[in-house]
């Protein structure tokens, strides 16, 4: 299988990714645009020794996934806005527990139905906040086929690393487009397995408290028999209502992943290097249109950058400030209402920088000469 | 077995007495069909008891035998997207 | 037209026009002119009609009738129903679901409404597969049979909706299909008619998934099976069990008479406001 | 503005659809030229095609970008070819095409076509009459396309015809190929 | 009834607030610390020819409020985090939708299960950004017994008179502590009714598009027939995919919050008057101890003034620019780990005004002395 | 000590110790004590055992055990436990459950656990009333009792849960009391011996809420209660109805051979691994 | 720092905190006190209290906060009045007095109080051996911290305890009001 | 009925020969309870059918009776709070 080329689907390759990266345990409940990855995995699990189990509905299937990480499965689900409301409680669970897992979010328009089998990207705010009480989400989006598989990878990796759930946000164009893809040989690829316990059982504690902020992780039935619990917990994972257990708990769950902010923090830079005073930052789909819009705009003898953040959450407020260090202008495309945008107001001093929204939300995809009208426009009130 | 046939039989029993075979013919047609609602799928055809229908080159009932239907509301009652009406009952 | 076999079209939006959205051939056009066939039968009045839905085909059918719609989230609609019903228990209260929107996600629902006996009535388009989504296996989907999730065949047991229903306490319970159209009508009126909660399952086909993945044929193949397959329950009492072998029980299945949810309520609060008002 | 991108999103960038009614199997059609051009002629490729909101039958259609260089955007801008099987698809995607671009048409079922620069040929008919199933007319206008603007190799796309087409129909969708190849050749001669 | 004076908690006050603003429905299912909400309307309700039903789950609880609404009732239901995460889909259905119907969410510690019993404001951003899709949530956030009555009341009316969801947001402190509150007599306080269609059932667009954004309501029953749908949708409510029609619908969501975000969004401010330089910027219970604050500050001659936003979203970035206008310092108390603090640094330069946080996430209430303290360290950063 | 009563102790959690939080008199700690010791009847290893729960008084149940424990949100118990045995098969997956947590928020995990037949264990304690959130009115709730939510009395039908579950499609289905300790006993250890989907209801008293609001007194009046209204089934099976009234069945309810889940998936997936290596 | 507070949170802020174990019928001693003081004698009045997670018994707490001017802070920072019906609650909540703050104890329950400077009555015996019930000792020491302090009028507590009484246990309840007012009445002479 | 009691009594028969009043007393009680775990809920006290117990001030068991007990297992079974243990069995 090693280095093949294939014609994918997005979502096909983020089946691809998540084989690759050693998942073997996908439970899931059908929804458009994202089914085709419950599809890919319903054929590919049993064929692999994986198992692959229907769900009554995404609560459960957030449960199922969470349930068999607890028992040392690698194991992910899919699935796109409604479902992803749904999932939001367990998925707290799975923030409070440090169980890792993976979620794969194909984003379609909302609120609620929507526009099943149309492009959005309004799930960006609710891949942070969307369920109750303060966590820290690791969130990847991917651009296109290729990128989804290698950050399926890097999604079950840093969710292995930093024993967390890791979103994955695609969107319905890229889930469905079609582009080929490397299949890499699996030693090409680096796959992190979570850190094991070296202590013996007696002296296991579920969440220890480390230096970087992430416990070694028994499996059920090893031996170590502990106890997890959506409580707030102490060390060991019992209930605990004393603050100052409460405290390090929290702590401990922002730190390892505010801590490493800037190591998970990916940003890909289009036509940077000239320090150019405009520039265009989008995220998945969108920033093909900013990439091509770049093009064409410096075939016209424009200027223009773009920036591209892989990973939306967290935010590198050090890593956006610097590479925004040049632009004076910057327009933030995005397919939806404006939520980037705000993410990006927090760290930005709005007197250096100005933000320029390019916003479109009608189910269709911002094209490459909307991006450059808007440059244009942007140019003439710079003068 | 209910069977709508049988049921539908029951009810159209007022009309046996008269001649059944000489009220419709193409310019009397026992039914309207709605044939831009219609969307094919053979189920009139196939299942209509007199063979009143056959296919057209799109697949849509053709009436060929209008004078053999029974108003037996098999089709009216089957198509799945209303397109049939009877014109008596 | 005038004539009666008309009536139907009486009853669809003005506004939304046909041809609808389902596959050619699908049973769910059948069951829309079943349901506003009993309606008419027992002249209801249009406004005083809700018909809620989840999300699925089967849940895309209430936007075409001229009642009051509702058309929730997927699974929910039961649930919503009951805020409807109980906040203005007037109202006739029909909720159109599949076997995925009202057994999978919408199952725990389904059961409760049953237990309250909630005066609703449900017609459960059971065709085995989510066909909205493209041909997932469904809680119902015969075990070894193929789903797109299912691609080797489905490992799971099915649900019964029926005896689920009576197990959780529905009032009402009954099975047809769309090719015994006739029998559909009554069990469809039966329900209507029923004050509680009253289930009518609808045999379906999804030809388009389906019957395409387990190559069980077209619309008039499937309707087919459902000729040959379903007993009715008068009929089925008297076989022996081995002739019951593959076939399918229809008809009433279960008919109780209990107290009402809306109506207990009623009661209830009635008599609170007496006793506050008799107070000083 | 438009026709200067046109000139920009040039290069080698060459952008097609296919499209037609629901059922014509052009989505597959789509996936066949794309894995050709992409798996095995080794260029890069994009194909994306547009779901309706109600998928049960209607309109279909089928986006293909092939191009050397990487692909930034992925969806057809301006259109360098065009099939259409039906008058509603062409009606409704005409205008993306290209000034100078190609246009071919089913010319039984477009009956007014925008254009007579056009090519036509009776895709459906043909495959009916000569392969004796409806069904293979995509494959019939695909062999077609190869045959009039050589932005495939056949080789690569009778290999994925072999490859992709539905089990037991390989057969009949080679034939289909070979038709589509033979009517583009008379067409050129 | 009118005018008597009570003892009364925050959820017990919630409960006269709903009755009195006309609330006749409430659907819920228990959960700490909001479970004395449900039990009030279950006593009260059947008293007066409103209707409680206690739901299978808090899905199924949202879902028959928005089913009740949608028949003409004024609607309700309390929850807590693990509960409020689970109505997100059904709350973006009535969004979507415009229906309204009212949700209170007393906080307590999350993520999941968390801290039950004990206080947190960690769902500040999930109010707004819990479902997937773009939406404009009202947040309403009162800090006394007696405002509890009296923003339920508003929230009430907002939710009619803006065919929108409101989330009033209480905390465990502020749902059991007990106050004394003078219920006011129905017609001292101000009930808004949800604008009725003017015109015949053939004109009725249930989701017209009008100059202000809010579309008049039919009931169901009442002749009108119209269909409601959580796709998105045309004026009429049937579904469409056509982009006007969309972004005409998210539009439409979006201004008719956005643009009344100067009305809707109150603050009080205390000891503002002489411009303070240093100021405290908290919401619910924890402005009480920022109040007590600055009264110890001032009587320290310290000169310090406090702000409280009673409306958390929408965010009015004038109003909020406004008030800190003199303010060079500003700290930001929350019980959370930061999520108040965000919202703010949307709207402010940081150039002008430093933001510093206070945050205490381990289930106890800021104290008046730590916010003193906190007071004392940034005077002398200052100096 | 070394005696046999003793056992409970040495199954006890090292690091956290009793007493435990339930009321004075609570029956949860009977059900922690039968559980403990059919499992230690059966001689099932403490590493191999998972013991799932949601949340409420019966849920926090898992955290005083030595097993591998997983205390999860309210109602998905059930779901989560089915990620862990199909993960990993060769684990015995418990389930601990309130009547709340199992019917009200859970039902729809338990029925599709029942019909998937799933080799898990839940052990559903019914002690007729939200017992952790103060008292509120369950699904199992009689009709006319008293919970905060229904200050005027229950108007709600109730679930039998075992009757649920037989319909849902469970392969063993048992109710016992924690006033008939050893019936209880056998019940739990038939339980975790049943290759299946198994459901032991246990009648328990939460004197706290449901005994207060309803006057039915204590914990010594509840059991009680328990004891002069059970009825074993094989008893129950030869009294006329008349006799049942007010009575409540108790013991083995509903065995029944069938394909486990796991099982069946590791089949399907051993046949394709096969296939595929038999593949050039 | 602790001290400054004192004086500033002066005024004629008063914080009351009655303390003792689960079952012992605080809380609604708590709310009694505060809806006598809020809506009778018409003072401002915050009454908290705390929930364990573990809600089954085991200490409990409320606390009643009392002025004429508006209360910020509702809880309570320095408390002027501790009563402890067990010596844990008075371990643990000791600290929490003011300097010159009323200690009073149950006098049989806490054998070691941390100070000599404070009241004790055996109020749980006394509740038993003069009304019959042990679960009326809330409301002697709350008729003793009345007749103490001054705090609550006495008017306004007999008012609330016959409104708030469990039903058929007014009478009881009136009479352990009662004792309460007449034990401290005994010290005060 | 399966009442705990009577099943109790078979597995307790092989004892049964020894003469049972005589083997305990305040010295050598039947049982360990632990006072500390124990929360007065009356259970034992109020089953115990040789009535072994009776309460003490706090509500716990006082085993005032040792001699009479049978071992029938009853209160060490349904303690609640898992504080009784045999000490023979
Ligand atoms: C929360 C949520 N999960 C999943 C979906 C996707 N979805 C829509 S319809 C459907 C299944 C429909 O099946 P069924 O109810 O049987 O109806 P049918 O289409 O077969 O008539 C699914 C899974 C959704 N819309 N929302
Ligand atoms: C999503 C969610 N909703 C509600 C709650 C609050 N809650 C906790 S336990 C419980 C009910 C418990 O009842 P039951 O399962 O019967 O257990 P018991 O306490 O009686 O043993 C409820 C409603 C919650 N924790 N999470
Ligand atoms: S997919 Fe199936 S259920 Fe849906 S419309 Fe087509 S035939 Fe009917
Ligand atoms: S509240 Fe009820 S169920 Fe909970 S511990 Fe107390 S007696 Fe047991
Ligand atoms: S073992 Fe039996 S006889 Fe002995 S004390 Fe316990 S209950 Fe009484
Ligand atoms: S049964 Fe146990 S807890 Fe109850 S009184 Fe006896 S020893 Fe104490």
């Amino acid at each position: 299988m090693s280095n093949q080329v294939k014609l994918l689907q997005g979502n096909e390759a983020c089946v691809e990714g998540a084989v690759l990266a050693g998942v073997r345990f996908f439970a899931g409940y059908p929804i458009t645009p994202s089914t085709e990855i419950a599809e890919g995995m319903a054929r590919r699990l049993p064929r692999i020794g994986g198992r692959f189990i229907q769900m009554e509905d995404e609560i459960a299937s957030m449960a199922a996934i969470i349930g068999a990480s607890c028992a040392g499965s690698k194991s992910m689900t899919a699935t796109s806005g409604p479902g992803f409301s749904l999932m939001q409680e367990n998925l707290g669970y799975a923030y409070i527990t440090e169980t890792p897992c993976v979620v794969v979010d194909v984003q379609r328009g909302g609120p609620s139905t929507g526009l099943p089998t149309k492009i959005s990207q309004s799930d960006t705010m609710q891949a942070a906040y969307g369920t109750h009480g303060d966590y820290y989400a690791i969130v990847l989006a991917p651009s296109s086929v290729e990128e989804s598989l290698h950050l399926t990878v890097k999604a079950v990796n840093y969710s292995e690393m930093y024993r967390t759930p890791v979103i994955v946000l695609l969107d319905e164009v890229l889930g469905h487009m079609r582009e080929k893809v490397v299949i890499p040989a699996l030693d090409e690829i680096e796959v992190q397995e979570r850190r094991r316990p070296a202590v013996p059982p007696d002296w296991y504690k579920h969440y220890a408290i480390t230096a970087t902020g992430v416990s070694a992780m028994a499996s059920f039935g090893e031996g170590y028999r502990f106890n997890v619990t959506g409580l707030t917990h102490d060390e060991l994972g019992f209930p605990t209502a004393v603050p100052r257990e409460i405290k390090a708990m929290l702590d401990k769950l922002k730190d390892k992943v505010v801590k490493n902010a800037d190591a998970i923090a990916e940003f890909e830079s289009t036509e940077m290097d000239d320090d150019p005073k405009v520039a265009i930052l989008s995220y998945g789909i969108v920033s093909r249109a900013a990439k091509q819009a770049v093009a064409m705009a410096r075939e016209q003898r424009l200027k223009v950058g773009a920036i591209r953040p892989k990973t939306i959450w967290p935010l590198s407020e050090s890593k956006v400030r610097d590479l925004l260090k040049p632009v004076r202008q910057l327009i933030v495309a995005e397919l939806n209402q404006g939520q980037l945008i705000n993410m990006v107001k927090q760290c930005i001093d709005r007197n250096h920088t100005e933000l320029i929204p390019l916003q479109k939300y009608d189910g269709e995809l911002i094209t490459p000469s909307e991006i450059l009208h808007k440059i244009k426009e942007v140019k003439h009130h710079a003068n | 077995m209910t069977d709508t046939p049988e049921k539908v039989e029951e009810k159209a029993s007022p009309q046996q007495s008269e001649p059944v075979k000489s009220k419709w013919d193409a310019e009397h047609p026992p039914l309207t069909i709605f044939y831009h609602w219609c969307k094919a799928c053979n189920i009139c055809i196939a299942f209509c008891p007199q063979k009143v229908f056959e296919p057209d080159r799109d697949g849509k009932p053709n009436m060929v035998r209008p004078e053999d239907c029974t108003q037996c509301a098999f089709c009216w009652l089957h198509c799945p997207d209303l397109a049939i009406v009877s014109n008596e009952k | 037209m005038q004539t009666k076999s008309d009536i139907v079209h009486h009853y669809l939006r003005p506004k939304k026009k046909f041809p609808h959205v389902w596959c050619s051939g699908c049973g769910l056009g059948v069951i829309l002119g079943s349901l506003i066939r009993s309606i008419d039968a027992l002249q209801m009045p249009k406004d005083d009609i809700v018909v809620c839905s989840g999300i699925g085909c089967s849940s895309r059918l209430p936007v075409y009738i001229d009642f009051n719609t509702l058309h929730t989230t997927h699974g929910r609609a039961i649930a919503f129903a009951t805020g409807v019903k109980f906040s203005n228990p007037r109202l006739k209260v029909i909720v159109v679901t599949g076997d995925g929107d009202c057994l999978a996600i919408g199952g725990n629902h389904f059961i409760h409404a049953c237990r309250r006996n909630i005066d609703i009535t449900v017609i459960l388009v059971n065709n085995w597969i989510y066909g909205m989504t493209g041909g997932q296996f469904s809680p119902t989907t015969p075990t070894g049979k193929i789903g797109s999730t299912a691609p080797y065949g489905n490992i799971e047991q099915t649900f019964d909706p029926t005896k689920l229903a009576i197990a959780a306490g529905a009032a009402y319970v009954a099975r047809s299909t769309v090719y015994h159209v006739d029998q559909l009508d009554k069990m469809i009126k039966g329900g209507l008619e029923k004050k509680g909660f009253s289930v009518v399952e609808v045999i379906s086909n999804c030809h388009t998934y389906f019957g395409r993945l387990n190559k069980e044929g077209d619309a008039v193949e499937m309707l087919t099976w459902m000729k040959a397959h379903a007993m009715p329950i008068q009929a089925a009492r008297k076989l022996p069990p081995e002739k019951m072998e593959g076939k399918f029980v229809t008809g009433l299945l279960h008919d109780e008479e209990k107290q009402e949810y809306c109506d207990r309520y009623a009661q209830l609060s009635e008599d609170l406001m007496k006793k506050t008002e008799a107070r000083p | 503005m438009k026709t200067k991108e046109k000139q920009v999103t040039g290069s080698d960038r060459y952008e097609i659809r296919l499209s037609g009614s629901g059922g014509q199997g052009l989505i597959l059609a789509g996936v066949m030229l794309a894995e050709a051009v992409g798996t095995i002629d080794g260029r890069n490729v994009a194909q994306t095609q547009s779901y309706g909101p109600e998928a049960r039958g209607g309109a279909s259609r089928a986006d293909v970008v092939i191009s050397d260089d990487e692909i930034s955007y992925p969806k057809a801008m301006k259109l360098d070819l065009l099939l259409a099987l039906t008058q509603e698809a062409c009606d409704s995607y005409y205008h993306d095409l290209k000034e100078d671009g190609t246009l071919i048409i089913d010319s039984h079922m477009v009956t007014q076509p925008p254009t007579p620069r056009c090519y036509g040929f009776p895709f459906v008919q043909l495959a009916k009459s000569e392969i004796g199933v409806a069904m293979v007319a995509n494959v019939v206008s695909l062999g077609t396309i190869c045959e009039l603007t050589g932005i495939v190799s056949k080789q690569a796309l009778t290999e994925v015809v072999r490859r992709r087409a539905p089990r037991g129909t390989e057969e009949k969708n080679l034939k289909a190929l070979e038709l589509g190849f033979q009517i583009a050749k008379n067409v050129k001669k």
